[in-house]
């Protein structure tokens, strides 16, 4: 069985070729990511289009790596605004416990069995702030899970010995929590951070599916995906190309997360 | 029994903050049920008598108070958008879902836990790397571009099956089958490449326990200690997931039912939320809590039967 | 060595301490059982004075050393250098009362360097700037016979023995008068843990300050402490000074862990029959009734501790409704005690 | 001398480290284990004791291989033998008893199932035979309901009963040897009065040879024949125990008894070995011990000591014995 | 123990194979049914309440007949009345009823169901009905509706259906719709599709297929799915559908969707209420462009709301007032003030991926005035609260229909005070044109009326009008025929076998 280095070395190669796609974007990108030409309609992949063109002529590769951006952006902010609003909850109903602890937890148990859409759809319309609303919906629908991971956490540290050698020293409860117990947890956040980026992308292609990811004309993986739905039979590359970046990207997060885990638990 | 008054408290609890959610997230939501049925061309007075005879002229708060006493006594209400009572709708809609949701989890149980198995007895061979993979890819493919694949690859070039055809169960039972088999399997197999990875790594975990050690020294084999001794208390540590990967394939049913256009609770919910057809809305989500619930439910007392530290508790 | 002890005044007043546990409760739903873990327990501990506490597992002596140190609920009082828990603020309480675990290794956060561990006593109660703690955090570390260098290590870099070094300095870091030492030798092995024991002693040369050595190895207790107390089940079974408890026994529980306790003398005849009798317990009855090889018909009631030493002599409890002198030496039938009831005529 | 049942010759073990290199735990050690006789292993926690006890019943972690040596018994190289042979030999002429008696049974079982396993795994013998042999056999290491013990499940018995359990799962094929690898460690200590004197006396009526490993000579000197004394992977002196307690020849073994606080050094500066047991991956000296010993001469850090005879039935390696 | 592992796989391996393979086939059409698959669902057949939306007039129109009924020229032609005649200035209006005309449930058509229905139609508020000053029967055969004031164009508004007298006192027609037209109704299952059996008593000439199932598909990506696998026998979709048939197994028809495309802009919202940057937004936008790309050129630019399928009222002229001229789109928004452009969101509702396809290549266009226009979907439920009714938007992209083929359907909307005004549109001058063309008593001064009325509109451009998307109705090979008609409606009887 690959020790945890060999996996991360993998995940790290693969996720850093979407990070340099990524990055390209940023100066170079073959041709505007929206610009369509009539004449090169659905044409196949080729040296001059590298993944083909869509049915409007407009260049797949560009507009993946175009779209990469604003994707990896609505998943490293969806988890990092995630990770800290979960961290607060976990680590307060894990050493707390009791009665705020019952509560937190009910109502983390009633978001996470509630339908994403619809908690997509009430944040879509209540605020709008552009690409950003679904990071708010994927914060929404991610929070549970990750409360419970920081939870679980929280609970196996707070009875460990050296929790109760400070509390003897008469270090402050909220010292304890923040200086000394947060920081063990970190391993395991690191894993779940990487497994929640992972998620994280396909939340947003799945609802960019349902026309409330990232709003047009930015590409979006899950969009170009729905899109090429509609041409799949005469231009399958067009359905092909988003989702391998979506597989690659994720294939590579998963190997990171899965190093990580081996290496440091 | 005291537990199981405890759990049914909390699933009330739960049901009841959920259905409090939905009334709020209706309360945001703009959008006129009215309006959406009418169309553009519709005179003030025709929208005027249709929100008269729906309904939804009342104030929501009265449309809730009056849907929750009306869900206690068993009557969910009519629906806005179908005008027939909610409970009609469902009778036609829920086996559909279930079958879907019950179809994946054979296929998710049916090839996970043997590859799971497989993956962690071939521990360090290439067969272990191999399935390792699978799983990792498993896990990254996104539920719709398996849809895409599948319809393409299996419908349109195998044609082993009509993507887009759904035959009723009221019709031919096989037929019904056949037609929920595609959208089960891509609703199942990241679901399976999680199952698997999560026996493989419990029973990894579990290999290194001290009554393993204790059997190899009675002299049991390695295939004996696997089946007798590991996989009980792999089966353990994982049956609490399985309550987790029931919450997925239910709220992953919800894009496949779209895709194949298979008319399951999850086509309705999407249907009802846009068309803002609050009674309905609010039945199928409290209906899709509850299988959740449930689930979490069964998994607690499974946990019970199989686990006796938890069933007989304490140090006799 | 031999330290000349006085005590003037307790530092530690242990009274009538009960505790209950409820184990299977659910809130309102469900009425927990109630255990009764600690039964009226009363010891005081003067000033640099080192009192043993000894006990099998499951006796209570941790549940003791958690309600002196403030953990955990009890009933009854304890006073700690003339604080009690009621009135003085946790973090006031706890200047005056340090403690040493068992196992060093989960004692010190692995996250955070010795140096750090040492110094948050002193950030808790802001003792000096950061460059004076740092001075007296190493200080400390060369006191507890470690290199200042070890400051910036990190606890799995060190050994067991090393570890409990670091809590034995990071306790002493406010002076405090009494430490609470739990199972502070156990985890490790003997030659490192009588290391440990002699750093107990040199540090109690420099500074005064008093002990509650708790193990469940009476040989370890004889050797350091002044006082011994033997516990069994939550009730404390003999106290008194450790010659006395030692090799003067008066209960039967604790002629049996004297005589359990596997040591280097040879033994006598090989087959040395263990001072145990098992029988179905009497409610009611003492504690120790069904194992104690003499219990009769005089122990069918609960006894409290009797005073058995001579007069002029320091004292010496013994929970048993015959309290008798034992002479360890010869295992035979017990010498009588002057004063106390005899044994043989029924009451 | 009654016929030897095991000989160990020259075991070497070495474990791999992280970074790929193998560092030797246990160093060419020689010893025989006599028929019908309790054999003690003492040394410190990390000398070594209990990797050896592993590799006796070919139970060594995945990184940690057997690099030379042999251990002959009943004609047969256990390290040579096949996997098929060793698992034979496991349970049914060899078997052995852990530490750890809290996690060394499995949680989700009832105790006659695995009392009863080494009997399945070894031979066709009934349901009915095999329940009644599992209640000889907990009446036997003195479990006093063993009716209800056989359907309770490991987390409902006490540390001792459990302890008891092991014993009776070790010894249900009566074995000729048992590995004992810190049995009583975690006991209480009257507890582990009562294990004690029930090994003994398996070992009298049964005559099973038994090799018992602790880090406390206390309890070696109460239940063992004859003591091996390691350091550092590698063996400094045998003997008697008496021998070993009264006369004791290597300035380890020396310094071990010196500083265990016994009655009469009440209140007395406990003299103590300076420094800490090398680690594994520290290089290896002539004479493991040289750095610590208070009497160390040049040669012993120069050469590596023979190991001498000293009295009919006590050896010692070091230069000054 | 192995050899139980293996068995599971294998068992497993062998239930995936029996269940795909089963699968092959599609129902191949048996012989006289035909599938149609629609893009949206029908909820109701009530012809008085959403009866009349685009969606169900795919059923509706087959279902029911109105007094009169739409041709194919657009133009009226007697269906339930036997003939129609008007007086000179076009306020009475005489209908004698089609003797031996019968319902689907067999009876006879009866004056007292036409006063029914023509009341039902008065109290629901329907559009044009409140021009009725009064209606009665002179005799079992002739009905005379005498109008507030004149109108050429009224007969459009009795194309409303007749049904029975009583039949939907409280709602029965919901879900059970009886009329006279050429299919009857036949089952429903809620949301998942309605069949039609043929009217074999029918007064006209009828269908030719016996049962016509209209599915309910989810979106265009089902409808394609569904052709090309055989699951349904014809749909309706947008030109960019047309690309992904492949000619030889399907007939294609080509037509005008009957709705025009706007980029609606919110006059009352800055910097779209100065009329100069409306025409500047309106000349950057190349509306030949938007048409070839995103529809591959199936449908027609136009330059006024009013569809070319009104042949009479439709002008071809305008539709190049506004030909692309970034030059005088950039004077104008100079002059206007804004040198170098401005931002502003369009928000599109998202289920209709054509107009989010436009508004995509719009933005592109609009780019090159330096005007940056950001894209918002919004599902449709919002789009109709915000942007329809509660007008909160800057721009907007839409098709809009008209309930009837008369050009008030379409031009009503821009009159100041109406209320479906949704782009803020005031200019006096329009609503006087307009109120002239209503009152228009000869059907020559109607249409030069109703030409002045789009020029007005035109100039003041309240938004972009900018196509007729074409629409495509592809058949599999075994069926052909279509009747095309000024509002979006599908006429099965046209439907038959081919040859």
């Amino acid at each position: 069985m690959r020790d945890g280095k060999k996996e991360l070395r993998i995940g790290l190669v693969l996720t850093g070729i979407i990070l340099g796609l990524a990055l390209l974007s940023l100066f170079y990108t073959p041709y505007n990511y929206n610009a369509m030409d009539k004449t090169a309609r659905s044409l196949a992949p080729s040296l001059k289009h590298l993944f083909g063109t869509d049915s409007y002529g407009r260049d797949i590769f560009s507009r993946a790596i175009f779209g990469s951006r604003y994707t990896l952006l609505v998943a490293l902010s969806t988890v990092g605004s995630c990770t800290v609003i979960a961290s607060v909850l976990g680590l307060v109903s894990g050493y707390v416990g009791g009665l705020p602890d019952e509560i937190i937890m009910r109502i983390i148990d009633a978001i996470s069995s509630f339908p994403d859409i619809l908690i997509a759809l009430m944040v879509v319309t209540v605020l709008n702030l552009g690409q950003f609303t679904i990071v708010v919906a994927l914060c929404i629908t991610f929070v549970p899970s990750f409360t419970r991971i920081v939870r679980t956490a929280t609970l196996q540290y707070k009875n460990a010995e050296f929790v109760k050698n400070l509390r003897v020293f008469g270090v402050s409860d909220l010292r304890i929590l923040l200086v000394h117990i947060f920081p063990n947890t970190f391993p395991l956040l690191l894993s779940t951070i990487v497994i929640g980026l992972s998620n994280a992308i396909l939340a947003e292609a799945a609802m960019s599916y349902l026309g409330l990811g990232i709003q047009p004309p930015i590409p979006s993986w899950g969009r170009m995906l729905q899109e090429a739905q509609t041409i799949v039979y005469t231009a399958p590359w067009a359905a092909v190309c988003p989702g391998i970046m979506i597989v690659v990207t994720i294939v590579g997060l998963n190997c990171i997360g899965e190093g990580l885990r081996k290496l440091y638990l | 029994m005291k537990y199981f008054l405890r759990k049914t408290l909390i699933l009330v609890l739960t049901v009841f903050l959920i259905s409090v959610l939905t009334f709020i997230a209706f309360h945001i939501i703009p959008g006129d049920p009215a309006g959406l049925i009418l169309g553009t061309n519709a005179t003030e007075e025709q929208l005027e008598a249709l929100r008269e005879q729906l309904g939804t002229n009342r104030p929501l708060s009265e449309q809730y108070t009056s849907w929750i006493s009306g869900f206690v006594k068993g009557d969910f209400g009519t629906s806005i958008r179908y005008r027939m009572p909610v409970s009609e709708l469902l009778k036609g809609r829920l086996p559909v879902t279930l079958a879907l949701g019950l179809i994946s989890l054979v296929i998710i149980l049916l090839f996970g836990i043997p590859l799971g198995i497989l993956a962690a007895r071939k521990r360090g061979t290439w067969v272990e790397s191999v399935i390792h993979f699978l799983t990792i890819l498993g896990i990254s493919v996104p539920n719709f571009f398996l849809c895409i694949l599948l319809m393409w690859i299996f419908g349109m070039v195998l044609h082993f099956f009509t993507p887009g055809e759904y035959i009723s169960y009221t019709k031919n039972l096989p037929g019904f089958f056949r037609s929920l088999f595609w959208p089960a399997l891509s609703i199942a197999i990241p679901q399976t490449a999680i199952l698997t990875k999560y026996i493989r790594t419990a029973m990894l975990e579990e290999l290194d326990e001290d009554y393993v050690r204790t059997a190899r020294g009675k002299g049991a084999g390695e295939t004996w200690i696997l089946y007798l001794h590991v996989l009980k208390n792999a089966i353990v540590a994982v049956v609490p997931l399985i309550g987790m990967i029931v919450a997925s394939v239910l709220s992953g049913s919800i894009i496949i039912e779209q895709v194949y256009g298979i008319p399951g609770m999850g086509k309705l919910l999407i249907g009802a939320v846009t068309s803002r057809d609050f009674p309905l809305t609010q039945t199928l989500v409290i209906y899709i809590t509850v299988l959740i619930v449930i689930t979490n439910f069964l998994v607690d007392i499974a946990i019970q039967l199989i686990d006796p530290r938890i069933r007989l508790g304490g140090k006799s | 060595m031999e330290k000349n002890k006085i005590s003037t005044r307790d530092i530690l007043r242990v009274e009538h301490v009960n505790n209950y546990y409820s184990k299977g409760g659910l809130g309102i739903l469900k009425k927990a059982e109630r255990n009764q873990v600690l039964h009226d327990v009363s010891l005081t501990i003067g000033n640099d004075e080192f009192f043993g506490l000894v006990g099998e597992s499951g006796c209570g002596k941790s549940t003791l050393a958690n309600a002196i140190l403030g953990l955990i609920p009890f009933e009854g009082t304890i006073e700690v250098a003339g604080h009690r828990h009621r009135d003085t603020d946790r973090k006031e309480f706890t200047r005056h009362i340090q403690a040493v675990f068992q196992d060093p290794l989960s004692a010190l956060n692995p996250r955070k360097t010795i140096g750090e561990t040492m110094r948050e006593p002193l950030r808790a109660h802001n003792v000096g700037t950061r460059q004076e703690q740092e001075q007296m955090a190493a200080r400390m570390l060369e006191t507890v016979g470690l290199d200042a260098s070890y400051a910036d290590r990190y606890p799995r870099e060190l050994s067991g023995g090393q570890r409990q070094r670091v809590c034995i300095g990071a306790a002493l870091m406010l002076q405090p008068e009494l430490i609470i030492a739990d199972e502070a030798v156990s985890a490790l092995d003997v030659s490192v843990g009588s290391q440990i024991l002699n750093l107990f002693n040199t540090i109690d040369v420099e500074r005064d300050f008093s002990m509650l050595f708790i193990s469940h190895n009476l040989n370890v207790v004889y050797y350091l402490c002044d006082r011994i107390a033997v516990m069994y089940k939550g009730y404390i079974v003999e106290q008194g000074t450790a010659d006395a408890v030692y090799n003067h026994s008066g209960h039967p529980y604790t002629r049996l862990l004297l005589s359990a306790i596997p040591d280097m003398e040879e033994a006598n005849d090989r087959e040395k029959e263990l001072l145990e009798k098992f029988k179905d317990p009497v409610p009611g009855a003492c504690v120790y009734y069904h194992r104690c090889p003499y219990a009769n018909a005089h122990c069918h009631k609960k006894p409290d501790l009797v005073n058995i030493a001579a007069k002029g002599e320091p004292e010496h409890l013994v929970r048993c409704c015959m309290p008798t002198l034992f002479d360890p030496e010869s295992l035979a039938e017990p010498a009588h005690l002057p004063g106390a009831s005899l044994r043989k005529e029924p009451l | 001398m009654s016929g030897n049942i095991l000989q160990i010759r020259d075991l070497t073990l070495s474990v791999s480290e992280r970074d790929g290199s193998m560092a030797t735990a246990v160093d060419h050690i020689s010893f025989d284990v006599r028929e019908g006789e309790i054999l003690g292993i003492v040394g410190e926690s990390g000398c070594g004791k209990s990797l050896t006890v592993m590799a006796l019943m070919g139970l060594l972690r995945d990184d940690v291989k057997a690099t030379d040596g042999q251990i002959l018994f009943q004609g047969e190289d256990l390290l040579k033998i096949s996997p098929l042979r060793r698992r034979e030999i496991s349970g049914k002429d060899m078997s052995i008893i852990y530490q750890e008696p809290m996690t060394s049974l499995n949680p989700l079982i009832r105790i006659e199932k695995q009392v009863a396993e080494p009997l399945r795994l070894h031979g066709k013998v009934s349901k009915e035979e095999m329940h009644k042999k599992a209640l000889d056999l907990l009446t036997e290491v003195g479990i006093q309901d063993p009716e209800a013990c056989l359907k309770a499940y490991p987390h409902q018995l006490s540390g001792g009963m459990r302890q008891r359990v092991m014993i009776a799962m070790a010894s249900i094929c009566s074995p000729r040897i048992l590995l004992a690898d810190e049995p009583t460690t975690a006991l209480d200590v009257t507890t582990q009065a009562h294990v004690l004197d029930l090994l003994k006396r398996i070992n009298r009526e049964y005559g099973t040879t038994i090799v018992f490993i602790s880090h406390d000579l206390g309890v070696i000197n109460r239940i063992c024949d004859r003591v091996i004394v390691m350091y550092a992977g590698r063996i400094v002196e045998t003997g008697t125990c008496r021998d070993i307690l009264d006369a004791p020849c290597h300035e380890y073994t020396r310094g071990l008894i010196r500083s265990i606080p016994t009655r009469d050094r009440k209140g007395e500066e406990l003299p103590c070995i300076p420094g800490r047991v090398p680690s594994v991956e520290d290089p290896k000296e002539p004479c493991p011990f040289a750095p610590r010993c208070l009497r160390a001469l040049e040669i012993c850090h120069k050469e590596a000591p023979a190991c001498v005879r000293i009295d009919e039935d006590h050896t010692a390696c070091c230069h000054l014995c | 123990m192995k050899k139980k592992i293996l068995a599971m796989l294998i068992t497993a391996v062998m239930a995936v194979s029996l269940a795909a393979c089963g699968g092959g086939g599609g129902n191949g059409t048996e012989s006289d049914t035909f599938i149609y698959g629609m893009a949206g669902e029908i909820t109701d057949f009530d012809p008085f309440s959403s009866g009349g939306t685009a969606n169900s007039r795919y059923v509706t129109f087959n279902i029911f007949e109105g007094l009169v009924k739409v041709s194919t020229d657009g133009t009226v032609k007697p269906a339930v009345a036997q003939n129609v005649d008007v007086n000179e200035d076009a306020t009475v209006y005489t209908f004698t009823l089609r003797d031996g005309i019968k319902f689907h449930n067999g009876s006879e058509v009866t004056m007292d169901d036409v006063l029914y229905s023509v009341q039902k139609a008065v109290d629901g508020g329907l559009t044009g009905y409140d021009e009725i000053a009064s209606f009665e029967a002179t005799d079992d055969k002739t009905l005379v509706v005498t109008l507030s004031r004149t109108d050429a164009g009224f007969l459009d508004y009795f194309t409303q259906a007749i049904i029975p007298a009583g039949s939907d006192d409280n709602g029965e027609m919901l879900l059970a719709p009886i009329g006279t037209g050429p299919y009857m109704f036949g089952e429903y299952e809620v949301a998942q599709q309605v069949t039609l059996k043929k009217f074999d008593e029918y007064w006209g000439e009828g269908g030719s297929i016996g049962e016509i199932v209209v599915k309910f598909l989810s979106d265009q990506n089902a409808q394609l799915t569904s052709f090309q696998s055989g699951a349904i026998d014809g749909f309706g979709g947008y030109g960019e559908m047309g690309e992904q048939i492949n000619e030889e197994n399907a007939t294609i028809t080509q037509t005008l969707s009957n709705m025009s495309q706007v980029l609606a802009l919110n006059n009352a919202v800055k910097p779209f209420d100065d009329v100069r940057v409306r025409q500047a937004v309106a000349l950057a936008v190349d509306s030949h462009d938007v048409l070839d790309t995103i529809n591959y050129g199936i449908g027609q630019v136009v330059g006024s709301p009013v569809p070319p399928a009104l042949t009479k009222y439709y002008m071809p002229e305008l539709e190049d007032q506004y030909a692309k001229d970034n030059d005088a789109a950039l004077a104008l928004l100079k002059d206007a003030g804004y040198p170098d452009g401005f931002t502003f969101t369009v928000r599109v509702p998202s289920n209709y991926p054509v107009h989010v396809h436009c508004a995509e290549k719009i933005v592109s266009q609009l780019a090159e005035v330096g005007i940056d226009m950001k894209i918002e979907q919004v599902d449709f439920g919002t789009w109709y609260e915000k942007v329809y009714k509660g007008r909160d938007y800057e721009a907007t992209m839409i098709s809009v229909d008209g309930s009837t083929i008369s050009p008030t359907a379409f031009l009503a909307r821009y009159v100041s005070d109406s209320k479906s005004n949704f782009m803020n549109f005031s200019s006096a001058a329009y609503d006087e044109a307009y109120a002239k063309a209503l009152n228009a008593t000869d059907e020559a001064s109607q249409i030069e009326a109703f030409k002045a009325v789009q020029q007005i509109l035109a100039d003041e451009c309240p938004g972009v009008f900018i196509e007729d998307i074409g629409s495509l109705t592809v058949y599999t090979k075994q069926f052909e025929g279509y009747n095309s008609y000024p509002l979006t409606a599908m006429d099965f009887t046209a439907v038959h076998k081919a040859e």
